[in-house]
């Protein structure tokens, strides 16, 4: 009997994760823990980087069977062996690749932003159009490297666009097996926007021009709000169809909120369902960074070159904002404070925050939170065309 | 694909979108105001006035029949100054409206039901 | 390199929807935007208007690749095709499809319904029975024009039933093709009712009728509720089983509510849940309703004749209702008002004021509002047994 | 099958069904009446007691041990009144009950822990 | 005509549930309608048992059609089928059958557990631990039997984990087949709990160990509080990894309750996220205990057994948690109350709760309830432990 | 495999597993704690102490500058009171502690700018 007990023993120790782990599995613990301690004690887009985190965590703990990476290699998907075979997060996960979850994220990102400010000063939207140079600027650079197929560099292009449903939608979509590092390294830069924007936005413009105070924006009537949903998610579908995901859900939230007809589908949207949506996403997401990535040959390359390269999309991203703000400063006759061109990177509420922020230190009087709201919603608008754009000629 | 021409044709088509944005927006914006400042179209021209000439609540003496009562603007207050993190010293509440019904229809119909079978 | 710029427009161009729009995806975004404007400015039953129209507008936006009707015309259905090549909405479309939605919000409206005035007056169930010839006379009428099948006929008759998740939830069993248009029109004569009903109502009645003063409902004890749903649900389950999905879900949510224990469950049923499944409901039943639908020879016409069976299915239950009100005023001697027969076609709560308000213009002493409710809320049970018959003869 | 027997079926299993439901209403009402009247039922004629003989809280002059006080309830009356989208005048808060704990039982646990660890 | 009429009745009747109910229908709803009362009329976990009850009694009501048992005994199972020709329950139940609920509830069990008192006193997991012995010894008064297969025996020994979710999660991979009467035995006595302890309790302790007073804990630092989920969670799956659903998500949604940076995600894990679980997951146990299954030779008799061997189970862990509790007492020279030991069987916070009743009695003084929270929320990982166990030596 | 053997090698492994965690948990804990007492160390100490030293509010008798209204704390006890199903006689709201924000981020920036918008 003592033979059977320790032949048992043996058999569950052979099973478990002590005897199962890896230098790799290791290593990606402790990244997923520096992660959460980033999320935790530094505050870095804890929303999404707890979950994020975690599901790296959890990916990485030998055996636990909760992620299965090989069963979404298969070309086409097995979706019956998935069902068979997957584990808890690759049930969930199913969501990240049907692309479910991210227009849902849209569609309380829609129902929790107002876009008045835009209405009210329109000439935003070039602000949210020209930091997109970020994505597209990017994209030149990552396939300079050679490292990277059109569609992996697309994808990690739109790590510039500051936002992080968008990289998961287009991730997913064009070069799932880079998901897990895209979406951490465009969470982790979207939180550090307080960091990497002021010294750009300072090195690019003049104390002058920095103090510039805008004058008050014009109240925006209701029915103005209830018309700009509608009339941008027709525009942009017309325009590039396979947007119709995102910013068909981003306007049909925004019409929840402003239609004021809707209260509890608004409070849904904005509440329950965004957040359960965001569980799953960030769980599943971070579980595709698992040990095993990591030992395919030049993955932990590209994961550098991604970290590299994702901080050169925000930086391309702030600086083309900030320039075309100076190059509406002087069309205006010194109107625009080009502080706010750098929140078009989108990073709402933060980019806008670090315009009010800068502008403020050169002018104690200046408030430009408001103005700069404007081009930090358009920045959402703009990428998500952006990402339809990369998808079309791509995907 | 060049990735030269990707980015030229993403950024056109990026900015050609939101341009097209800009000029209904700025089209419609026109029309409704000047739709507004006519004095026989009220329908939409309310809301705006609504928004515009928006009166401090404070200079309403007289409560009208479907005001607010006092005690209820003291809760309202308190409470919104424990959103906004600081004490009221910063700001006071300067207007309150009354916005539409957010509860679904069948409970509110239920708790006036329940009132009127308490009458 | 410009010969390749303008390449890459031109084929940009190519899959845009302005180079693919048609007159018929003009003809259905106008109407959805009509259906938008009915909602948002004249507050039709926005809740579920809302998502509807603007699924509506996003399935007739083209090549947005959000809904794919042909997936879902083949017989048997291939669910692999459809999560292989399906968009947004036809994954969230299978939840109508399984008939997972409809019961979802019976179970929250369930747990929004108070029984209790029809507990008191159990004969109220007759005029929720009563109106339910809505249901049955459109069929006939349906019929009669030779332009739909039996199953055809029976989804538009329950337009009568004045209510909008079992008439989906039907029409998608019986003739999924009329989804779109049958959704609207139910849901747009629900919002009509304060319109339709009063000069039916008066026309079917005297003054001396109408003044009369229903005598106060005794109170109903905890027991008694919560023994309702119980009793209901194993009734009409036992007599038309096909039923259970709407009347178990039903029953369910009210013992929820009546039960006392379960406090938690009942908020999410009547709040996360049903909202969740709303916005997913709407949209997708609204982008059944596309303009590939419209070029289908005879679908127009389909469409027109909907619309109009449908306002007199609206008409026939009402009159049926007050009609059966006026047997019972006769033999009650008097002490029944037929009034709150018209109140039986369901529209929770909206049947039930009309009847209110028409009463207290005979009287103004009068206040019929709780004796109307009675048989408001039988409607809902009568047009969900009245789907289940429909169900098992055509189905 | 001819649509008019469909209808002439449909309209006959619908009267049945909800017949049948009246009667067992009917039954279950009176019995559930009857055992409430006999004094040695206590169970559930004590709820149905609450339900009929309900007085408005406006009478208990003494507060009993387990009340609501004046300041909640002034504070819900607020709410009431901001609910019905009409100042107080119409219609004042005559009976406030205690329902049942809606939260779940952990926190209030978790809560009462909270509370007995800073005693 | 009035023979068409007839002869459509007569179909109509010969498809009603009436004419299809079989005595075994009978004595199902009859006991569904029991464990109703229980959960309503003595609230005996209404939570669970409602949703039970109700989806036992739908399942029972004949050619309702919600629940097809015959679908779910295919090997392996043809998802196809289910998609095909499942009714509602049919397809909620996908959500047990993929093991997807069991972990949800538990990230919302994790999110709203304070294992505050567990840190403070780290030895309770020892008691936690004992507890245990309540489901390894069942095993083996199940296997002795010789009426069920080891996967069974290992599915009804969970029982005495006192742990709904983690038996539910437990029996549906190991013992499908038994889902419903074991789910039913398990929320039946962890809301006994209060009957069943405190015999076993006093028999088991003297006055004197009962009046032991406790020193209070020491106050623990949020760091601590923090750490605890992340290193309970590496831990365990390093040791079990079978049991990382359940404790992934255990400490997923401890970490978002003590992290304070999610405060939307832990709000909408243990509210509309756990309740609408908890909806699907009762709704589709309690029906998969249909009368089709009571028909199956032996198994009303193993449905006996699982009454009384679930009973035993809770016993044996009650007893072995105060005598462990015991040996605590004299290993620390009086300072541990045994009483304490007892609530090492989860069924969270009720053991607690009765822990601090019987150490009341016999010390008015006397306040355990702290104390015994720390056993308490040990057990629930104690028993996931075990699950993990089970599942990794029988599975 | 023979039941026994399950349950043996069963409860083994749960002990082991088990225990595992009493050791992390007193290593961390004791680490913790004595970097906490350290002067030089500041992140976490605070954190500590404001678990350990929580002086009653009511002590403080000067208002912060980010501190609590009096009526706010009125509304609070009066919540509080109901919450806990019984008068406010058993005990007094002793600490009032912020917690931080948790309202969606974007919404607290949209009520901010709405309020700035009205200055
Ligand atoms: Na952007
Ligand atoms: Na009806
Ligand atoms: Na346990």
């Amino acid at each position: 009997m003592w033979y059977d007990f320790t032949n048992a023993i043996k058999a569950l120790a052979a099973e478990s994760g002590f005897a199962n782990i890896t230098l790799l599995h290791l290593i990606m613990i402790v990244l997923a823990l520096f992660f959460l301690y980033l999320a935790i004690a530094k505050k870095y887009e804890p929303l999404l980087l707890v979950p994020i985190a975690f599901g790296m965590l959890l990916a990485n703990l030998p055996l636990g069977g909760l992620m299965h990476p090989e069963l979404w290699d298969a070309q086409p998907l097995d979706y019956g062996a998935i069902l068979h075979n997957g584990g808890l997060l690759d049930l969930l996960y199913l969501g990240v690749k049907l692309g479910i979850y991210p227009p849902l994220i849209f569609l309380g990102i829609g129902a929790m932003t107002d876009f008045g400010p835009l209405i009210a000063n329109p000439k935003s939207l070039l602000l949210g159009a020209a930091a997109q140079f970020g994505i597209f600027g990017t994209y030149i650079g990552a396939m300079a490297f050679g490292a990277f197929t059109p569609q992996q560099a697309g994808s990690i292009a739109i790590i510039g666009g500051a936002d992080g449903p968008t990289a998961i939608w287009l991730t997913s979509k064009l070069a799932p097996e880079l998901l897990g590092p895209i979406a951490l390294a465009a969470y982790s830069y979207m939180a550090l926007v307080p960091v990497i924007q002021p010294p750009i936005m300072k090195a690019l413009t003049t104390k002058k021009e920095r103090e510039v105070i805008m004058k008050q924006l014009r109240p925006v009537s209701k029915l103005e709000k209830i018309l700009f949903p509608i009339v941008v998610c027709v525009l942009v579908i017309l325009i590039i169809p396979s947007s119709a995901p995102l910013v068909g859900m981003l306007m049909l939230g925004n019409l929840f909120r402003e239609s004021g007809v809707v209260e509890r589908l608004n409070d849904t949207a904005q509440n329950a369902l965004i957040n359960i949506v965001t569980i799953f996403l960030g769980l599943t997401v971070g579980s595709t960074a698992s040990a095993d990535k990591l030992s395919q040959p030049g993955f932990g390359i590209q994961a550098l070159l991604i970290i590299g390269l994702g901080l050169v999309a925000f930086c391309i991203g702030t600086a083309s904002g900030v320039l075309f703000g100076k190059l509406m400063y002087i069309f205006s006759g010194g109107k625009i404070n080009p502080l706010i061109g750098s929140a078009g990177v989108s990073a709402v509420p933060m980019a806008a925050r670090v315009s009010q922020k800068v502008g403020q230190e050169a002018n104690p009087q200046n408030f430009l939170l408001m103005h700069a709201m404007g081009p930090n919603v358009a920045g959402v608008i703009g990428s998500a065309v952006a990402a339809g754009v990369l998808l079309s000629m791509l995907g | 694909m060049n990735s030269l021409i990707v980015t030229l044709v993403g950024m056109f088509v990026v900015f050609c979108a939101l341009l097209l944005i800009i000029l209904c927006i700025v089209i419609y914006s026109r029309l409704i105001r000047i739709k507004a400042q006519k004095p026989n179209n009220h329908e939409y021209s309310s809301v705006k006035q609504n928004n515009n000439v928006q009166k401090p609540a404070s200079e309403n003496n007289a409560l009208p029949a479907d005001s607010i009562s006092p005690e209820l603007l003291a809760v309202i207050t308190a409470a919104v100054s424990a959103c906004m993190q600081s004490t009221n010293t910063g700001y006071t509440v300067r207007s309150i409206k009354r916005i539409g019904h957010t509860t679904p229809i069948w409970n509110v119909a239920g708790r006036n039901e329940y009132i009127l079978s308490k009458l």
